[in-house]
């Protein structure tokens, strides 16, 4: 019902206020609006213009990761991306492990894609809380965060760790599966279905959340990629495409599962491909937990490099210590880049090494910062509470974007 | 799979809506914890703060040249009787004894747990613990000598019920004493 | 669809290693990099990820990398289309030091909003941490860098910078 | 002094006493702090946490409401340099006023009488209540803030379009019960049936209207913190926003009490007609504002279900399916009378 009034391409020239226009920023402490500034040109209750100003958790990950060891860079790089570390770790030891030619072996491949589904499921939960507290509805927002807990647990079981967990290495990751891991996923597996059908009434079907979503903020198939946006809100606009199936690392390849994709894109639509995500992350850890094969947990070129010590702790209490080789790590030279379809979308690396201490040049795309397209093209035309159904629609994260 | 979106039917969906929140309202579950009464029982491999062994160490500061934060500095010292270190006279710090070595302090304000160190000490000498809810009132407090960073930090609830997380398929997460 | 040859029509300088999935074209000259990517978009690179600058002591390689969310056996590719752009030597060679403007000139090269709109936020950011002048694009301004910071270009390798105190020291 | 009679005094103290103790000043504070707690309690039940607690931790907190009051009083107050300093002190003091004013007229118990007994008490308490909107859109115009300027433009859209219907439903109870008056309504209502029975598209419109006009969750528009940071009140601080935050509240005491009076017959177990304060007044009295209490925690109970509407659905729904309903429940109570006597 909220057709696009306005043309974007003649609205270039608004930028002086008067009584036709209100420019009202929602700014960078705004309970709307996370660490962002939105500067909107407002004509009434409609949206003409929309500015999206950036930039103000800009903690220069690039800039760092080129002056530091290469080991180093991963807890910078899981700071980022906060809520879906595991993606972010395991996109940057992809690159490098491309650059070293390491391949890890086949139990370390399942880890890592357990260890990628659950924070997904996290990732998808922290977006949907963060959905409904724009919307208004406080239950589904303390309902997503405590659900996430269960999840947490595990990783901390799992990692040692409950957000920043850096799990993975290049090689392979740093600990194996403790025992009773597998009936505890279990249980947290069958709560999380079973609050999965909570949600349907409170949220999915909610009629006040319906009429907030139905048809605001659409985004177009064609739109959707020649904007470039990413993930979850691009397979709502139709587009038939995933990382982990179209460019498969770690344990895709043998996991089969289904890429849910919706036709209108509009926020209603990027509202239900997240809770049918979640299902598929489901169906994928049990799978994952079904057949994990046995074997080492990293590459022989680390294992090989252990000293005794290490060595007896390996086999003793399965935990990977870090040989000399992990800081004085020298890839040759050469460039890499890898793709990881994280919670939000997909994170894209490029690295170029030189053969030095530090990378030459280290370059990363989040998800939030590819999606920022849709500020500026879905949000005109739209009315001024319509701003937060679509941010929340999109999962935006401003630290991400900003890098 | 395309997934083909049901009709709208608002009058069900407010039926709907309000019993499951009655119910939630009617159902004795709790997904919070009483912090300081409960505390949540913490896997083995936890990371929490974490000393080094004097005896063990030996001195190669490859832990310092690992920490992303750079978070530990190396302190001189004397190898005394016994394997123990005595803390190094300010003035010869040039002279090169047999008996000169280094220890690693870890400064808390910077430390992110990340166990970079713990895992790339040659000889293992860290001793994880699982307490990681200290608090720090004066400013150097979290930047402890060497003396200070060997005593095992200690939990500061320790009389609080040990709990863990069930994820109970009735009632919702729940708590119940760990085993 | 055999990519090679497909790239190789458009620009015989061609890096491709299959087992990495590293897909590389050199353009040399800025004029031809229209075109280039007009071809490229027909071919079926829908869209852009990423848009960066490799600065080296005597040019900045200016990459864009693309790929393609409609052609089925072009979606595992994210093709590097780059360009290398001659650094103008700076105009006062006396000054000491400082990141002025003057001594690290900006490189110039033609934007492809045009072609892939969704380049538009990539390309502001190339501009600003580079200083990568991107001719035609419609809104070419400071993304993320405070006042104190524009015209120093901070990731070009010549950036210079005091290590500030940390206050937990 | 002395050739005024003593019954005129002891008439003034005790039309004194009920404005300040009973259906007054002190139930309006004690029950203001007690649903706020009440709201605040449901909503951490529904959503699996603990809620207010640590204040007083044995009775679950329940004194949350009154710290929150006292902090409010020994905040600093902050006026903004260019508000409008008269109109920015006065607003939420008056909108305030006209809330708990309108309780004079609404009469708890047969005995009950303010003032002067007046037989026309469903018209002057309607009158009152309408005020306070207009005090609350000054509130916004006042602060020179343009997220209180919107919420200020919200509120006005929202009133205009949810009036109509309220008053409609009103009138279509006055139609069935004959009268002006709550008490000769109760008393119709005693003998006959309740008046939800009677008119049950009445009482749908007006809990619809009781929840756009105190601001209750989906219609949470004015204060809608997602877009307009805390709508008509971001510019306020200290007692000012303690004040204006708790009217909704006093309004939401009003409206139950109205509703309860109207629709759920009042003190409708105990069937008395005696004249004097304890029977006349407090007892029923207490039947009526335990009724109001209950409708007020069903309306404070769906802040844990429901997100907020836009505002444009919720004045299209005003105008096109609230007012069609009123108007219905005015045919309805037309026919019954028709047929009925």
């Amino acid at each position: 019902m909220s057709e696009k009034i306005f043309n974007i391409d003649d609205l270039q020239n608004i930028n002086v206020e008067g009584e036709k226009y209100i420019i009202l920023q929602i700014g960078p402490s705004h309970p709307g609006s996370g660490h962002m500034r939105i500067k909107v040109w407002l004509d009434g209750d409609i949206i003409v213009k929309v500015d999206p100003d950036i930039g103000f958790v800009h903690r220069t990950s690039e800039w760092l990761s080129e002056r530091r060891e290469w080991i180093k860079a991963i807890p910078i790089v899981e700071r980022i991306m906060l809520p879906d570390t595991v993606h972010a770790n395991l996109a940057y030891v992809l690159t490098v492990e491309k650059l070293l030619s390491i391949e890890p072996p086949p139990r370390a491949q399942y880890l890592r894609s357990l260890v990628a589904e659950i924070n997904r499921i996290t990732s998808h939960l922290y977006g949907i809380g963060i959905f409904g507290i724009f919307l208004g509805s406080s239950t589904v927002y303390m309902w997503a965060f405590g659900d996430r807990e269960p999840f947490i647990d595990l990783m901390e079981m799992l990692t040692g760790a409950r957000i920043t967990t850096s799990y993975i290495i290049p090689g392979g990751v740093r600990w194996d599966m403790p025992n009773g891991f597998k009936e505890r996923a279990e249980t947290v597996l069958q709560y999380m279905e079973r609050r999965l059908k909570d949600y349907e009434d409170i949220w999915v079907k909610n009629p006040v959340v319906q009429a907030r979503t139905i048809n605001v903020g659409v985004l177009k198939k064609e739109d959707a990629i020649s904007l470039g946006v990413v993930g979850p809100n691009l397979r709502a606009s139709g587009v038939y495409y995933d990382t982990r199936k179209h460019q498969p690392y770690a344990a895709y390849p043998n996991l089969d599962f289904e890429i849910p994709t919706m036709k209108n894109g509009d926020s209603y639509d990027r509202l239900l491909i997240r809770v049918e995500e979640i299902k598929q992350s489901i169906r994928m850890i049990r799978q994952i937990l079904k057949d994990l094969p046995e074997g080492k947990i990293v590459a022989d070129q680390i294992y090989n490099q252990l000293n005794p010590v290490m060595k007896k702790n390996y086999e003793e209490k399965k935990r990977v210590m870090f040989p000399a080789f992990m800081i004085h790590m020298r890839p040759p030279p050469g460039e890499a880049t890898a793709k990881v379809e994280a919670g939000r979308g997909e994170i894209f690396f490029y690295i170029k090494s030189t053969g030095d201490k530090y990378p030459y040049r280290f370059r990363w795309v989040t998800p939030s910062f590819r999606n920022l397209p849709f500020f500026t093209h879905v949000a005109v035309g739209h009315r001024l509470a319509d701003l937060p159904t679509i941010y929340g629609s999109i999962d935006y994260f401003p630290p991400e974007a900003d890098r | 799979m395309n997934e083909v979106r049901k009709p709208r039917d608002p009058v069900t969906g407010h039926v709907k809506a309000l019993a499951k929140g009655f119910k939630y309202l009617v159902e004795p579950n709790r997904m919070t914890l009483d912090y300081p009464a409960e505390t949540m029982k913490l896997p083995p491999n936890y990371r929490g703060f974490f000393t080094v062994d004097d005896k063990k160490c030996i001195g190669c500061s490859m832990c310092e040249m690992v920490c992303p934060p750079e978070a530990i500095t190396m302190v001189p010292r004397i190898i005394g009787e016994g394997g123990k270190t005595l803390p190094a006279p300010e003035g010869e710090k040039e002279a090169k004894g047999p008996k000169r070595t280094k220890r690693p302090v870890v400064n808390w304000g910077k430390c992110i747990f990340c166990y970079f160190c713990v895992d790339v000490c040659p000889v293992d000498a860290f001793i994880p613990t699982q307490v990681h809810d200290l608090a720090f009132e004066k400013d150097n407090e979290y930047r402890p000598s060497y003396e200070e960073y060997l005593k095992p930090p200690e939990e500061p609830y320790k009389n609080a019920k040990k709990v863990v997380s069930k994820a109970d398929l009735k009632r919702g997460v729940g708590y119940e004493p760990a085993p | 669809m055999n990519i090679k040859d497909e790239l190789l029509k458009i620009s015989s300088n061609i890096v491709i290693d299959e087992k990495k999935a590293y897909y590389k074209i050199v353009i040399e000259e800025s004029a031809k990099i229209f075109d280039a990517a007009n071809s490229l978009k027909n071919l079926g690179f829908d869209h852009v990820v990423s848009v960066t600058g490799v600065d080296y002591p005597d040019k900045v390689e200016v990459i864009w990398h693309v790929s393609s969310y409609s052609v089925e056996d072009l979606k595992g590719i994210n093709l590097a289309l780059t360009l290398p752009v001659k650094k103008p030597e700076s105009v006062n060679q006396n000054e000491t030091q400082g990141n002025l403007a003057s001594k690290r000139p900006p490189v110039t090269v033609p934007s492809l909003v045009k072609i892939w709109p969704s380049a538009s936020f990539n390309e502001r950011e190339a501009f600003e941490m580079f200083g990568i002048l991107f001719e035609g694009h419609p809104d070419l301004r400071y993304l993320m860098l405070p006042e104190d910071f524009y015209e120093t270009w901070p990731m070009r390798k010549d950036f210079t910078y005091q290590r500030a105190k940390v206050f937990i020291e | 002094m002395s050739f005024i009679p003593i019954s005129l005094i002891i008439w003034l103290i005790e039309d004194l006493l009920y404005l300040i103790i009973f259906p007054g000043l002190v139930t309006i504070l004690v029950l203001v702090i007690v649903i706020i707690w009440l709201e605040r309690k449901i909503a951490a039940k529904v959503q699996m946490r603990f809620g207010p607690l640590w204040v007083s931790k044995k009775i679950g907190g329940a004194l949350q409401s009154l710290a929150d009051l006292l902090r409010y009083s020994f905040q600093e107050v902050i006026i903004p340099e260019k508000a409008d300093r008269l109109a920015f002190i006065l607003a939420p003091g008056l909108m305030f006023a006209f809330a708990t004013i309108a309780l004079i007229f609404i009469p708890v118990g047969p005995y009950y009488s303010v003032l002067f007994p007046s037989y026309y008490t469903i018209l002057f308490s309607l009158a009152l209540i309408i005020i306070t909107p207009i005090f609350a859109i000054t509130v916004g115009w006042a602060s020179d803030n343009k997220f209180s300027f919107i919420g200020a433009l919200r509120e006005g859209f929202l009133l205009i379009s949810y009036e109509v219907p309220f008053l409609l439903s009103v009138v279509s109870m006055i139609i069935i019960f004959r009268t002006y008056d709550y008490i000769s309504a109760v008393q119709s209502q005693l003998n006959f049936l309740p008046g939800i029975i009677l008119n049950p598209l009445a009482a749908l419109v007006m809990l619809i209207v009781m929840i756009r006009t105190t601001g209750r969750f989906p219609f949470d528009i004015t204060e809608a913190d997602s877009e307009l940071v805390l709508g008509l009140f971001t510019e306020y601080s200290a007692l000012f926003f303690g004040v204006g935050m708790a009217t909704p509240y006093v309004e939401l005491y009003n409206f139950s009490l109205i509703f309860s009076l109207l629709f759920l017959g009042g003190w409708w177990p105990l069937n008395i007609n005696v004249m004097n304060p304890v029977y006349g007044l407090f007892l029923p009295g207490l039947v009526v504002v335990i009724k109001a209490f209950i409708v007020m925690a069903i309306l404070v109970f769906l802040r844990a279900v429901y997100p907020r509407y836009r505002l444009d659905q919720a004045v299209r729904s005003g105008w096109s399916y609230v007012l069609l309903l009123s108007i219905l429940s005015v045919i309805l109570s037309v026919v019954e009378v028709m047929f009925l006597r």
